[in-house]
């Protein structure tokens, strides 16, 4: 495998994803209820698995279509603040994407840069409000970082992935000023935030399916 | 990883299909009142959309039972999407709603301050836009527990939003133009507050087990709807001293004129029965009494709940005439009836 | 000995006072429907009595509400005497209840069939008759889980005093004689059976502790309203299959004529929310169809309780065209409100 | 003392009995919880409780007066099944003991009869129906043998306590054909009846109030 990002790497990923999510889903559902509702996991895993078996039924879509059928899904079947989120996040890589075909690692980064754009346009939220994009906003910083210094894109998702573990486990020191948890107030603190854990889930994914050195892991 | 779930001990059949197997019990239950929608997961008046009317529509995340679906019908709400248990809908069943109550004259968003729920009426919104439809939003952030920083979601909405959904209901209902019924229902918005108190968790149904665990002689204090953990964990007291707490969290931040005529509703949380919301009622009428406003107009039940949660939640609405009147205004729902 | 009792949460203030605390509640919450006359322990209606009219009074013990201090008012009771909770009321407050019902036109009793109930409210008839009133006593026992077999108590009553009520309230506000009203209320005894479900146990406030232990995964069959456990303990089971067998029970001793037009009453227990209720109706509305019976009147929420029990009974009362009109009858109580 | 039942003697064991109903109400309240509805203690602990202040404001009532003072003070504040019974049982015994003044022990025995032949009517209850009247038919059965064969009352009561006790025992073999219990069906063998408890608990404190031994007793 090469740095490209064709179809079906876009797809090995997204599986990866939605993989990782129904396995970690009562985990992110006790997250969620330390904090939240109670119910991150069972959305995310509800998502996901719709997401999946979407772009199963359709087998001929480029990158672009296959973000946009992604990013529409988990709008139409997530609800809560994950669904408008993460629908946001694949919707702006869709649109980042276009019709242009497979991404080079530096056109991946860019969409997931614009996804992270998307995501703290539509919720309001800044790095530090204890939120996904505390793990998604240091994610994409490294791995721009790490392309921008010539790294392979193997190297540059594994580095992204510490990134959104180390910001996700930031989390649990903070006070949540976003979602649910912001009701808590300064009991929140103590207790890492769910969506962080799923988007680490989505970088670790990509980390795994994504960039030569995938073919040996994944 | 959670503990093995004990077998939830709800009246349910899969527990993924907890929402929809309601829904449909609603609707045999209520023929003559509303309709549930399955395709599109909305449940609509059983005689609309009336020509003409003003549209008014809400939603959110299903478990706070009535609410929305049970104040679905004539002067109350066109439609009420309804989302999986404490997650709000989805945009395509707010869109769904909307173009159900639409005939042209325009459709109201009720909206609780829940990001998930702000989004995806937002989502929708812009989607009904595309359709033609003139939609206004009325965000409802009643909840005096949440502490109101900048730069933070803000404060939920609680049960200020039933009362929001009565007295828009009824301003469409008169005939009343969409600014105006989102007027009226923005006065409401800005007079309204709520303070819940939770003395047991609830079990949705898909995660089969109680959200938090309380020792035994602990409440929580400044709860939502969707059976979280509140603002603080404090001993058990008594009725008297609840309600005292309870009039006063409430009363400081709504800073009512003296002598204000108020509507109070207390909402059970679901699992408290009718004689003990009396009773705290009672306390809580003497408190608002001792404080100097009149609640003229009283509500005393479950109308915005968390599941089978033990607890209850205060609404204090300041009054005046107009909303006087569209209160009293004739309703028929579910959960909410008279003069009809 | 009692195991030493964990404090409860519930909203109370001295456990002994717990009735009356909470009726002085209901008085502030509804005061243009009822009265609470605490010098004689009873509920009465506010505009009442009215002149002319036939009394219409109940009561039983407490625990159980809305029943029945909750169906005071304008087309249904009177007058109710609560006693305290799972305890029948005393002689002296049936007798005060019956005064406070009576302007020269008699008086009807309806008795839930419980020892105790039906004992104290002989007492009481025999001391009003010395007074000179004349009454009328009906007794209801719809509960087919009791095995009703001679030498025994007998069925208790349960759902079907709640029809007795609004169909007897309903006979006397539109000026029926004694006779007349006892008639039709012995009409709806006569054709209306019940039978319960129990998820949870309840704490009485005074006992402070759970009355039974439920294992997990283990529910109650044929209960009763005093939070007592029922005729059996078995494994929980699905919704869909609950209500195969409340149907199964209830319409088996009912024998309805085929094709019958019935009114399906589903009361939750106190703790049950609303969206469980709804969806065990949607399975009982279902089942009932599917043996031969039309549902054309339903009423589905918390009617008859036992505090804070999980669970539900199924009422179900074959209709005619004269039960259809009374029930159709306005009615404005605080449990209870439509056409007015 | 001797055996004649006077005023302060029968103020005694009402007095009595109102102490062990209070001493045992968590237990009667425990046994009604097995079948019934976790009320009986309390029930009667209100309602001797009031009796006995009632007959404490009036200190110079007559047997036959106290009595329907007891009996008026249980219906009126009791309640359930047990206001009506145990209210009856003691109006009935106060007609029987009628203005007569003290009464003997042939007189006491005769008025306990007529107050069970009360509480049988009242509850249209049978011996073996698992109630109250299986402790109290064989009490004053045993009461009215032993004083037919010449015993005195101390050593009467005495019989009629074990009579009573045994009876209450043997309620836990029955089916409950009256009351709560009945509601049981089979489900409340194995289980005493709290009435018959409470009955047995009047018995033994007649026994230690009243008839010569009784002075060293109580
Ligand atoms: N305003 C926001 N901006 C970004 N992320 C948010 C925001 N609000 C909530 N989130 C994320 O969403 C997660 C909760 O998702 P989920 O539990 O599925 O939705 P809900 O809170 O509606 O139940 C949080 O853990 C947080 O990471
Ligand atoms: N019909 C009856 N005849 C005689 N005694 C009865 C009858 N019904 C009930 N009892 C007695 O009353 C006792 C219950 O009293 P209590 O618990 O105070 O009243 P309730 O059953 O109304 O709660 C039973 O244990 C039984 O001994
Ligand atoms: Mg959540
Ligand atoms: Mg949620
Ligand atoms: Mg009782
Ligand atoms: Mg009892």
């Amino acid at each position: 495998m090469t740095d490209t990002i064709d179809s079906p790497a876009l797809r090995a990923w997204l599986h990866e994803f939605a993989r990782r999510v129904a396995e970690n889903s009562d985990h992110l559902t006790a997250l969620d209820s330390e904090i939240g509702d109670a119910d991150h996991g069972s959305n995310m895993d509800r998502g996901m698995a719709a997401a999946a078996a979407a772009i199963d039924s359709d087998p001929g879509a480029e990158p672009g279509q296959l973000l946009k059928l992604v990013g529409r899904t988990l709008v139409s079947t997530v609800g809560g603040a994950a669904g408008p989120l993460y629908g946001t996040l694949f919707l702006r890589m869709a649109a980042a994407a276009g019709d242009a075909g497979p991404l080079d690692a530096a056109g991946f980064a860019k969409a997931l840069h614009a996804g992270l754009d998307g995501v703290m346009v539509r919720g309001r939220a800044e790095v530090g409000d204890k939120t996904m994009v505390d793990a998604l906003a240091p994610a994409v910083d490294a791995l721009e970082g790490e392309l921008a210094a010539g790294a392979a894109l193997d190297v540059a998702l594994a580095a992204a992935t510490t990134a959104a573990a180390a910001g996700r486990d930031a989390t649990a020191d903070r006070v949540a000023r976003k979602g649910r948890a912001s009701y808590l107030g300064e009991r929140s603190i103590g207790h890492q935030d769910p969506g962080s854990a799923s988007a680490t889930l989505l970088v670790e994914a990509a980390a795994a399916t994504l960039g030569t050195a995938a073919d040996g892991q994944a | 990883m959670l503990p093995t779930a004990t077998p939830m001990r709800k009246f349910l059949n899969d527990p993924g299909d907890a929402v929809r197997d309601s829904l449909v019990g609603l609707a045999a239950a209520h023929p003559g009142v509303l309709r549930y929608d399955a395709a599109n997961g909305i449940v609509v008046r059983a005689d609309g959309p009336v020509p003409g009317k003003v549209g008014v529509v809400s939603g959110g995340g299903s478990g706070c039972e009535p609410l929305h679906t049970g104040f679905v019908g004539p002067g109350m709400l066109d439609a009420a999407a309804p989302g999986q248990v404490f997650s709000s809908p989805v945009p395509d069943q707010i869109l769904a709603a909307t173009h159900a109550a639409d005939t042209g004259a325009g459709v109201l968003h009720i909206v609780k301050n829940f990001t998930g729920e702000v989004m995806n009426f937002e989502m929708a919104a812009e989607l009904a836009a595309d359709d033609g439809v003139a939609v206004e939003a009325v965000v409802v952030n009643d909840d005096v527990a949440v502490l109101d920083r900048p730069g933070t979601a803000g404060r939920r909405g609680l049960g200020g939003t039933v009362l929001v959904e009565k007295i828009a209901g009824a301003a469409a209902e008169r005939g009343q133009a969409l600014d105006a019924v989102a007027a009226v229902a923005r006065r409401v918005v800005a007079r309204v507050r709520s303070f819940g108190v939770g003395l047991s968790s609830c079990t949705p149904p898909v995660a089969g087990r109680p959200i938090f665990t309380l020792p035994d002689g602990e409440i929580e204090l400044g709860i939502g709807i969707s059976g979280e953990p509140g603002r603080q964990r404090v001993p058990l007291r008594s009725a008297r001293e609840l309600a005292a707490l309870m009039v006063d969290e409430v009363l400081t931040d709504l800073a009512p004129a003296p002598g204000a005529p108020v509507l109070a509703m207390l909402s059970g949380m679901g699992g408290t029965p009718s004689s003990e919301l009396h009773l705290l009622y009672g306390e809580l009428d003497r408190c608002l009494r001792e404080a100097g406003v009149e609640p003229v107009r009283r509500l005393v039940g479950n109308f915005i709940t968390s599941l089978e949660q033990s607890g209850a939640a205060l609404t204090v609405l300041e009054l005046d005439d107009e909303l006087i009147s569209l209160w009293d205004a004739p309703v028929h729902t579910s959960a909410l009836r008279w003069g009809m």
